[in-house]
């Protein structure tokens, strides 16, 4: 593909995409700004180097928020197609900082959330499980005849889960509209891929389980959207499952407490040069498809919404203790410790 | 969905509106038909429900009837199943697996107890879900086709567990659990399913059993017996004997919801006859009788004038011959000698 | 090959394959009398057609009968396999009569048991955890340097599993030496094998672990023999994991309650004509590698044997129920029920 | 195997010998290293335990010490790894898994509870294996990096599962756990793993601690605490409590082996006090009090002045935010707000 192509998309799409990787890149660097300064609970986990897969992905896709879209099961390492999704962005930072008013109120961390009216469902910690439940989710808009379509991502080391085996191998024979998206970045945590998996590529896993798989920089947005744009056009045409490998490298230690020594910082030196939005930059203004002023107008767009959007989150309060016991069924109520509530004590008298 | 057939009840699913006695594996069959039949967002997986009609039989005219969109043989991949019917009960349908031994729902372990169980609370709505299957052992079936599954999941704060000793409350319980917005895990005991002492006239109407609810098997002073499923009728043959022999009557409660449990029920009885024995056929440490004899101590200790005791299978896998697995579980022997015990104490 | 090849076999090891088949189909007939007889506890499951995988494969190993040679795990279709690593034809007969006399002492059935001097591991019931079992075994031969390798047979259904995958993924990364035998007999009881892969040959599945994999004629001994003992000098020089289909199909039903009427007659007489003993017997005769005389000699010995095996067998004592309590731990007893034995009531009285 | 290396032991591996203190953590990297290094058949598997050396750094230096062959870092496949083990473990080999948290062990489930739970008893002769991770909530970690996970396993005969409290029982159990012959579930609570309270010197001697004994962790005369793990602590914190302001003597017992279980320590206490207060860091339905008041009223009933009460977090998934949490979680609060209720009894 030429350097000149831009898929059939126009010049406001091309800006959209820009915005979507700017914001991945941006709001996570705003999460670490609320790291330092104590907001956020829990580990943080970036996305530096790989932007370009979650969002050319997602953009290739249907999306809607009335409930008849196509539907998302993003990673922590994927929250540009969140946003695509309508991931709104005061929600994910009330998510890392655990906040009541978040969309799980405090219950679960960062990117873990549910939309199903925008389409996107969000991931457990349990590797693998989310390839089960797109499963079920694509075969219900099979069993329905709906035109809809799922993605879900996962990593490389997510890969050799039995769940991940189940849950694929369930859809491939079902014939589940849903594409993988694999991102392998090269590690799972400080294993290197080729402790995860004997083979070179990903794609290479396809045919296994009878499925077309396709491979793709996953540093090159246009390129993402238009592999993922062809696939989705097959699996929505009823071939059923399909598979995307997007290659990249994790630029960053597993979470932001991992100093990455494990990792040769000539590679990530030598990958910081394929930077997704560094090139997309480039190309945009090479082709004249945008301009340095434009760009930065969104750049400086895109700072300020996720200041606002932090400072206003912060202030926001925590949960309240005593809803811990809410939601654990729809109908019964768990019971508050009788040590801390003024409910009588358990033990009665005999009369 | 889209393709439900139009073809009529097979004879054998109609018993009931047609006044006949049916057996528990009957009124299964009959609460999943009726339904499916009523709430098109009904439909099942499992291994070989199909053609097959499952290894039990319990789903034999399904396929036929309602079409491979809504009976979905599956490959052997209990978690992927189980996990698939949750993202499918998020878009509204309202799965019912079928796990072809209970045993075998290890595989699915994870998924129902991180993602399942933990669905609604993380925020992402109810979980319409049934997971159901045969368990229970006194069929030779050895070491992993005996198993009941009750205490692997009862430790799971979100998840429901039935467990139904009677062809009424098998179909009542089970409608209830399909309709039920959390996910439900559904044991039948394989030994009950066709015992023709079990075989019953059910009404012909759509009734449900509301899951959380015990019943009273019997009306006893003397001591309350607490238990549930196979081991429901082992204690109602052990009370026979007690009356006959040694006068004494017995309260028997058998729980049909293992969690949540009616703790009103147990601490009744208890308050009522002052003595409990817990009855499971499951294994000794770690069983549910422990849970009960603690909710009865924080309710009821005042009211107990002996020791709680319990009768249960012995702590070892389910061997294989007649001989070992007959010693293994609790017999009606060991319900009488117990209580017995109890009732002099 | 032509049918004129012996793989370089002699006349008394081609001998001894016939006898080996001719056992596997001989011993499970006798299993089907005892049956009627009511002597069988449980199911009874038959490797009709089957037989030429089993025992083609087994031969192509090392069999020793103190600790140092190849290992197995077989299945209930693969009896072949276990008898050519040593398993006692008696012991099988009290495998499936439950006797205490048998080496599970009546705790498991049919062939789940185990002999780790002679080299094999019985499976448990749940599908592909025998996977990750010989992964381990075979692990060890690596770790210490044994020229040892390992042989897990299981079924295209099991192939499902997220223990395959699991099991498959680590010993291809550990390079385990282990070969995996799928014995595709195109049903999963009553599942065609398409509603558990959308793969036409398992052989596919290989390259998605990075490892060599073939495919088979599983009614053909020889040519069983000769795959495997190919796959088993690549794996023993360190190549690692590798895979092998047989192709055959299963004649009789999943276990003797089925009536299989799901499976379309016309099949089953076609694969009636491939029967591997008869197939085996004509290729004997043909090439001159043995006499009618000679194989009917086999056939009586092996009827005999298995008549006497199982004839002495049904006399041998049920076990001790209370033995039930036994071998939980090493080194703790686990209680006997107190409302069973004279032990003391437990609760006591205050004193 | 062959493949030991001979270098001389990293310095942060050896402070015991060096007469330091040591936490928690590195008495478990103490343990673990000795094992390794008196008994070749010793060695590792689990995710990101090479050149990472754990996710909390238990096994860092034992990559570069013992080599590849024995530190395994392994596939994200903790069914295939723990499976692996097992293979292993019959051909003579002492493999001890580490799950990176042991919120991940669900997926190994099956092979634990089906397959290396029941492999002496099918005849496979004995299984030396160890599973060890880190446990425990209080870390704001969520529902899945907060697990405890004794009793998705208690259930399970021929497992062992301990769980220990202090630096010296850690090192000493987990020795005794990878030389007994019987496959041992080994819980780490990640919340003591650096605690500084429970650094220790620890004895410059091979010593274990026998699997099965619980520890007395002070002496008291008015009411028994039967704990373990983090809640030991907390227990502890509450006695200094009830002793300076209610004058009250606490006999803490530390179970430190869940599976067996001491009978006889508790029952003991119990006969000396005759109040029980059972405090557990896990989830209340199913948890491990139940065994607990079922086997104190088998064997100690008429010893009981007072109802046998518990302390333990919420039936909910473990949440994620802090304020969330801390609700969720038994605090010491709840131990001197029940221990008061019980001696006033
Ligand atoms: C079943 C399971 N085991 C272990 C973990 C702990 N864990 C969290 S992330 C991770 C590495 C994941 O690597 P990969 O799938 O490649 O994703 P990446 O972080 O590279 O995006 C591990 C081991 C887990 N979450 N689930
Ligand atoms: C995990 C698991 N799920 C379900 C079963 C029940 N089951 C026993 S055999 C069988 C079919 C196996 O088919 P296949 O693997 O092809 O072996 P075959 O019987 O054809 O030799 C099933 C579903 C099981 N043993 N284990
Ligand atoms: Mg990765
Ligand atoms: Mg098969």
């Amino acid at each position: 593909m030429s350097d000149r192509d831009s898929y059939g998309l126009g010049r406001k799409e091309l800006h959209e995409l820009y915005r979507a990787l700017r914001l991945t890149r941006t709001a996570e660097e705003r999460l670490e700004i609320l790291q330092k300064q104590g907001h956020v609970t829990g580990g943080l986990y970036r996305s530096l180097g790989q932007e370009a897969g979650a969002v050319g992905a997602a953009f290739a896709l249907r999306r809607r928020d009335d409930g008849t879209g196509d539907f998302l099961a993003h990673t922590v390492r994927a929250a540009g197609a969140l946003f695509l999704f309508g991931g709104d962005l005061e929600d994910f930072f009330r998510q890392y900082m655990a906040k009541g008013s978040g969309p799980t109120r405090g219950r679960e961390a960062n990117v873990h959330w549910f939309d199903f009216q925008k389409g996107f469902v969000g991931p457990v910690s349990p590797l693998g499980t989310m390839i089960e439940i797109m499963a079920g989710i694509t075969l219900s808009f099979r069993l329905r005849g709906e035109e809809r379509i799922g993605m879900v991502f996962y990593g490389d080391g997510a890969s050799s889960t039995g769940a991940w085996h189940e849950g694929l191998n369930f859809a491939a024979v079902q014939r589940c509209p849903m594409i993988l998206m694999v991102e392998n970045n090269q590690w799972a945590f400080s294993t290197p891929t080729h402790k995860n998996t004997r083979v070179a590529s990903f794609a290479d896993k396809g045919p296994g389980y009878g499925i077309g798989a396709d491979s793709v920089d996953g540093t090159d947005v246009l390129e993402v959207f238009d592999t993922v744009r062809r696939a989705a056009t097959l699996v929505r045409s009823g071939e059923g499952t399909r598979m995307v490998e997007l290659r990249y490298f994790r630029r960053l230690g597993h979470a932001q407490h991992d100093p990455q020594d494990y990792v040769d910082p000539a590679l990530i030196a030598e990958w910081e040069k394929k930077d997704p939005l560094d090139q997309y930059r480039r190309r945009l203004i090479n082709n004249e498809w945008a301009t340095e002023s434009e760009l930065d107008a969104i750049d400086s767009e895109v700072f300020e919404a996720c200041r606002v959007a932090a400072e206003k989150v912060i202030d926001e309060p925590k949960p309240h203790g005593p809803d811990a016991v809410d939601d654990v069924y729809t109908d019964v109520r768990v019971a508050y410790p009788w040590t801390r509530s003024e409910a009588p004590n358990p033990a009665a008298a005999r009369t | 969905m889209t393709t439900t057939m139009e073809t009529s009840a097979p004879e054998h699913l109609t018993k009931t509106s047609r006044g006949e006695a049916v057996t528990l594996l009957e009124a299964i069959s009959e609460a999943l038909f009726e339904e499916m039949t009523a709430d098109e967002s009904v439909f099942l997986l499992g291994e070989d429900i199909g053609v097959y009609g499952g290894a039990f039989k319990v789903t034999r005219g399904f396929l036929e009837h309602f079409g491979a969109n809504r009976v979905i043989d599956t490959p052997i991949a209990e978690g992927g199943f189980t996990g698939a019917a949750a993202g499918a009960a998020h878009m509204g349908l309202r799965p019912v697996v079928e796990i072809q031994f209970m045993d075998f729902i290890s595989p699915a372990y994870d998924v129902i107890t991180n993602y399942i169980a933990t669905s609604l609370y993380r925020g992402a709505g109810p979980m319409p879900l049934v997971i159901r299957g045969p368990v229970g052992g006194g069929n030779r079936g050895g070491p992993f086709h005996s198993q009941n599954v009750e205490m692997a999941f009862f430790h799971t704060p979100g998840l429901k567990i039935v467990y139904p000793s009677t062809a009424y409350d098998a179909k009542g319980l089970l409608k209830a659990a399909i309709r039920d917005d959390n996910p439900v895990l559904f044991e039948e005991h394989k030994g009950l399913y066709r015992a023709p002492a079990l075989r019953e006239v059910l009404p012909d109407e759509d009734f449900v059993v509301p899951l959380g609810k015990a019943r009273t098997v019997r009306e006893g002073q003397d001591l309350t017996v607490v238990t549930y499923g196979a081991m429901v009728h082992k204690s109602v043959e052990a009370a026979d004997i007690l009356d006959a022999e040694d006068g004494l009557s017995v309260d028997i409660i058998d729980l049909r919801t293992l969690l949540p449990m009616d703790d009103d029920a147990i601490v009744d009885s208890v308050k009522k006859t002052n003595r409990l024995l817990i009855v499971h056929e499951d294994t000794r440490t770690g069983g549910i009788a422990g849970e009960i004899a603690m909710r009865v101590s924080e309710k009821a200790f005042e009211w107990l004038d002996a020791p709680m005791l319990r009768v249960t299978a012995i702590d070892a896998p389910v061997p294989y011959s007649g001989s070992l697995e007959d010693y293994f579980l609790p017999q009606v022997d060991d319900v009488v000698k117990a209580a017995r015990y109890l009732a002099a104490y």
